[in-house]
């Protein structure tokens, strides 16, 4: 299988490109702008036999996206940061007309306050909204779990859309090695785009989407909830044939060193790996810490999480988005509702907002809190961490009174 | 593992160039590479940085280098632009510098320490054999001097990464390769 | 040979073409003065329902009362006034 | 697919549950009608979805698909180049949208398919309000008229669809009003027949919201187009035509006094109005001069 090197949004344009779509739609954005740029290459250098619509916002790419798919065809596109919030009206349509878009979203932070940068507020506001979530960690990810995606959301039994979630900048600009399997046998594995539930076909007419009356439209999301149920499974079979095919493991959740460990991190996203790393660490020095890393957060693997940590005493939940108001950030709200049956001690832990890193000293930090938890010496810690000092005095001002 | 940070200005090919050295390690050298790049609003004449880590095994860290091993200035006037390139470095930190100025060499000694500092006028290389005044091309060729990579896989990555001026471009790493010292 | 086949879809949409019974809405109907009447068609062109037909053969103007909401459009646009409103009674 | 469960003339269902004179009905069964079974259409919200049908009844026997109130153009577009990329390129790709999915909420999306010049057909029933939803006022709605939310009397005019149309430089586009069938049914035919992106304005009273009888919907919108309230024009290829033109401009009052709507209007208003239609028709003429 051939190596070749890509960043995080060239990895995603070469799964797009592999899965041969008939209709791209996409608007720039920063940090997905070189997906729309590159996919605009590909189309032009005929790499990808598709139409490229240069739409005027993302509402209008998820919109064409939409329409195009319903004709029969695979359709493409990615966004980031507010231009998913724009999308946001219309990634409800997607999912409730159960047409399986596969949509890299780079993950960036919303405004205010304006930022370029990395967090996961983008995707977790949209985690409600009937599309299945999948967080890579390495480049190598995006580019195994978009060509998976498209298996899973467009199983006849699935029919739901997908995020594929890569980092801003920490993947989507990060150059990595990347094992990527021939024009042949990524086909083979994704399979041409067959249409299975509803289309737009001049010749056998059905009108979509119409007004839906309120006897009906609890069994409309029903349908939509057994559909993530099937997600989960075919998941699950899915990463089992990749793996078969191509030789790497996937996870819907990823323990490391968790059978013994008395700390533990959950971890989502590109910041996983330094959790990592920092476990190896501790493990040098006689900590008994471990991490288990979130891949698929929707559908949320609740099972799976409560098997994996059910012997740690405490953990921390690190969330890369602020959950304001919530009981606990998003990833962090989900892992204690799976783990409400049992002891543990579970915090969540708020950081790495708008690209501030979440280093291996970070780690260092976090795993020292839990420790002091797991020894009895804290009970409880704080939840925001990297946090300045008095952060409610960044701006004072003189004023005239 | 090596840490490495390599500082430019906007327009001079600095986030280009870690992504080409990423290569050259990854897949010319066997060895695996994260990249990192800090971006701002994308204006030429800013500094920019980009972080990269580079071990025998697979990178597990994906974060910012806060502790260089070696460091890449792609432009000498950034010690007067409030940058501080010699954060988080120590007297084993090795600085590649693009300078031809003996004085601006000593102040980088003199300001920050270094006890290892390779220089290379990179932007008159560039100047004289791509005809433009973008030294990313040159600075990996003086960058390959420190060991960290050899020359020859440099040079199939500048290849790959610059397409049809890739040669002019292995002529300019070659070249600052050969004219970078040990100042 | 594939006989037919039920398949399910999945969410939102509408595959039975048909009618609401909007005759029950009418409060008026029109009635052709059949002296008047010159059969051009005007009432059957702007019918918003499309339930006038304009039967030449026998010289009438027969309207599908399931459908007519009895706006009385047609009676406004006829050129010759041969059309005017009534109270609704019943059916037919 | 589609099951027929009563059969009707043409291809919409006779019985819609559109108000009492409604001319939407009139202009979807025209344009049906011209445009034949090789049509595909696309509804926002509005009074229009109504023929999208209710749960799983249908109204039109063409295929469609209802998008939401500012993307039909964009749905529109996706659909077309979805067909394109299988080959089909005869298939009608209509987007049937009332004035607030397009001068207001849906101007983006359609400015950018305008933009691009996307095959599709863009038809714009124009009732001068959010009628669906409860006579809301919407940038059609015109000077002087009240709507729920202008209560007192709109302050300001309406804007000029059809200047934002022709600064796009579609290769086709036309007004056309309910009160003139034969007129419609023509300018929806050549727009059947032009590549590109097609683009009908259609005037069309809405008796509820306008307070006029509901008998009386085509003889106020003839009055329009009489004044000259509604002017019926052609775009082609850069040229402007009025056509078909009136003999001679009318006196708007009695457009304007026909219809509740405007029972707030004030005098200067009223002037203003009058004013506001003679100097645009001039402005059109002089156009069509160029």
């Amino acid at each position: 299988m051939p190596i070749k090197m890509f960043d995080g949004n060239g990895a995603a344009v070469e799964a797009i490109r592999l899965a041969r779509p008939g209709v791209i739609a996409a608007y720039p954005i920063t940090p997905q702008s070189s997906i729309a740029e590159k996919l605009a290459d590909c189309v032009a250098n005929g790499s990808i036999d598709a139409e490229y619509i240069r739409v005027e916002s993302e509402h209008s790419a998820m919109s064409a996206c939409i329409g195009a798919q319903l004709t029969g065809v695979r359709v493409a596109t990615a966004t980031a940061s507010v231009g998913l919030a724009l999308m946001h009206e219309v990634c409800g349509v997607a999912s409730g007309c159960r047409v399986p878009i596969v949509m890299p979203v780079v993950n960036r932070s919303l405004v205010a306050p304006w930022s370029l940068w990395c967090d996961h507020q983008d995707t977790m506001a949209e985690r409600d909204t009937g599309w299945l979530q999948y967080y890579c960690g390495t480049v190598q990810e995006v580019l195994d779990l978009m060509l998976c995606a498209y298996r899973i959301s467009e199983h006849a039994e699935v029919m739901t859309p997908s995020m594929v979630c890569l980092d801003g900048f920490y993947l989507s600009h990060s150059m990595q090695k990347v094992t990527t399997p021939t024009d042949d046998e990524a086909w083979d594995f994704v399979r041409p785009y067959a249409r299975k539930n509803m289309y737009i076909d001049p010749e056998d007419v059905m009108f979509i989407n119409d007004l839906c009356p309120t006897s009906e439209y609890t069994e409309m999301r029903y349908q939509q909830k057994i559909g993530f149920d099937r997600a989960a499974e075919v998941t699950r079979d899915v990463f089992q044939e990749y793996e078969q095919r191509f030789g790497r493991r996937l996870h819907t959740v990823e323990p490391y060193m968790l059978e013994d460990a008395e700390v533990a991190v959950v971890t989502i996203g590109s910041m996983s790996g330094t959790a990592k790393y920092v476990v190896n660490e501790l493990r040098a020095n006689g900590v008994k810490a471990g991490a288990l890393r979130i891949c698929m957060f929707r559908p949320f693997p609740a099972g799976e999480i409560m098997e994996t940590l059910k012997n740690v005493k405490v953990i921390g939940v690190i969330d890369r988005s602020a959950g304001l108001g919530g009981a606990g950030a998003p990833v962090a709200s989900e892992v204690k509702s799976a783990m409400y049956q049992t002891d543990a001690k579970i915090f969540s832990l708020i950081g790495g907002l708008a690209g501030r890193d979440i280093s291996d000293r970070t780690f260092r930090q976090i795993f020292e809190r839990l420790s002091a938890v797991s020894r009895g010496e804290k009970t409880d810690i704080d939840s925001w961490f990297d946090l300045k000092e008095n952060p409610m005095g960044l701006r004072e001002v003189d004023v005239v009174c | 593992m090596k840490k490495i940070k390599f500082y430019g200005i906007g327009g001079q090919g600095a986030v280009t160039a870690a992504k080409i050295f990423s290569e050259a390690v990854s897949l010319y050298q066997n060895e695996y590479a994260i990249t990192v790049p800090a971006y701002g609003h994308e204006r030429r004449g800013a500094p920019v940085y980009a972080h990269i880590i580079v071990d025998e095994n697979p990178v597990l860290l994906n974060c910012y280098v806060y502790e260089p091993d070696v460091i890449l200035v792609m432009d000498d006037t950034l010690i007067d632009k409030d940058v501080d390139v010699g954060e988080g470095c120590t007297e084993k930190t090795v600085l590649v510098l693009n300078s031809g100025s003996k004085e601006m060499i000593q102040r980088y000694k003199d300001t920050y320490g270094f006890k290892r500092v390779y220089a290379c006028d990179g932007t008159t290389v560039a100047k004289n054999i791509l005809n433009m005044n973008i030294p990313n091309s040159a600075m990996l060729g003086a960058l390959a001097k420190t060991g960290i990579v050899t020359i020859e896989a440099m040079e199939r990555a500048i290849q790959d990464g610059f397409g049809k001026v890739g040669e002019k471009n292995v002529n300019a790493a070659r070249d600052a390769y050969e004219r970078t010292y040990e100042a | 040979m594939k006989g037919p086949m039920k398949r399910r879809i999945l969410g939102p949409c509408a595959t039975v073409f048909t009618a609401a019974n909007t005759g029950s809405w009418r409060l008026e109907r029109p009635d052709v003065d059949t002296d008047k009447c010159v059969h051009c068609g005007i009432c059957s062109q702007y019918c918003p329902v499309d339930c006038i037909r304009v039967n030449k053969a026998e010289a009438k103007i027969e309207f599908d009362w399931n459908y007519c909401k009895g706006c009385g459009i047609c009676a406004n646009e006829c050129p010759k006034h041969a059309i005017r409103l009534i109270e609704e009674r019943g059916n037919n | 697919m589609l099951k027929i469960e009563t059969e009707a003339r043409g291809a919409v269902t006779h019985g819609v549950s559109s108000c009492h004179g409604c001319g939407i009905e009139l202009i979807i069964r025209n344009v049906l009608e011209i445009l034949g079974s090789d049509t595909v259409f696309v509804i926002p919200p509005g009074c229009a979805a109504l023929f999208s049908g209710t749960g799983p009844e249908a109204a039109l026997k063409v295929a469609g698909v209802q998008g939401n109130l500012e993307n039909s153009a964009a749905i529109a577009t996706g659909i077309a180049a979805g067909f394109r990329h299988q080959g089909n390129e005869h298939t009608v790709v209509t987007a049937f949208a009332g004035d607030g999915a397009t001068v207001d909420i849906g101007i983006q999306a359609l400015s950018g398919a305008m933009e691009r010049n996307e095959n599709i057909l863009y038809i714009c029933y124009d009732n001068e309000a959010y009628m669906n939803t409860g006579i809301q006022g919407s940038s059609s709605t015109p000077l002087g008229a009240s709507s729920t939310t202008t209560p007192a009397g709109k302050t300001v005019g309406s804007k000029d669809l059809m200047r934002i149309i022709m600064a796009h430089n579609v290769p086709y586009a036309a007004t056309a009003s309910v009160a003139n069938l034969p007129d419609l049914r023509r300018k929806v035919g050549k727009a059947k027949c032009v590549k590109g992106c097609r683009v009908l304005h259609i005037h069309c009273p809405c008796p509820t919201g306008w307070g006029i009888p509901f008998a009386k919907s085509i003889e106020v919108a003839r009055e329009g187009v009489n004044c000259g309230a509604w002017v019926l024009m052609e775009y082609e290829d850069g040229k402007v035509r009025l056509a078909p033109k009136p003999a001679a401009l009318g006196e708007a009052d009695k457009y304007i006094k026909a219809q509740k709507r405007f029972r707030n209007i004030t005098a200067g208003q009223l002037r203003q109005v009058k004013k506001n239609i003679v100097e645009r028709y001039r402005y059109l003429q002089e156009l069509e001069k160029i």
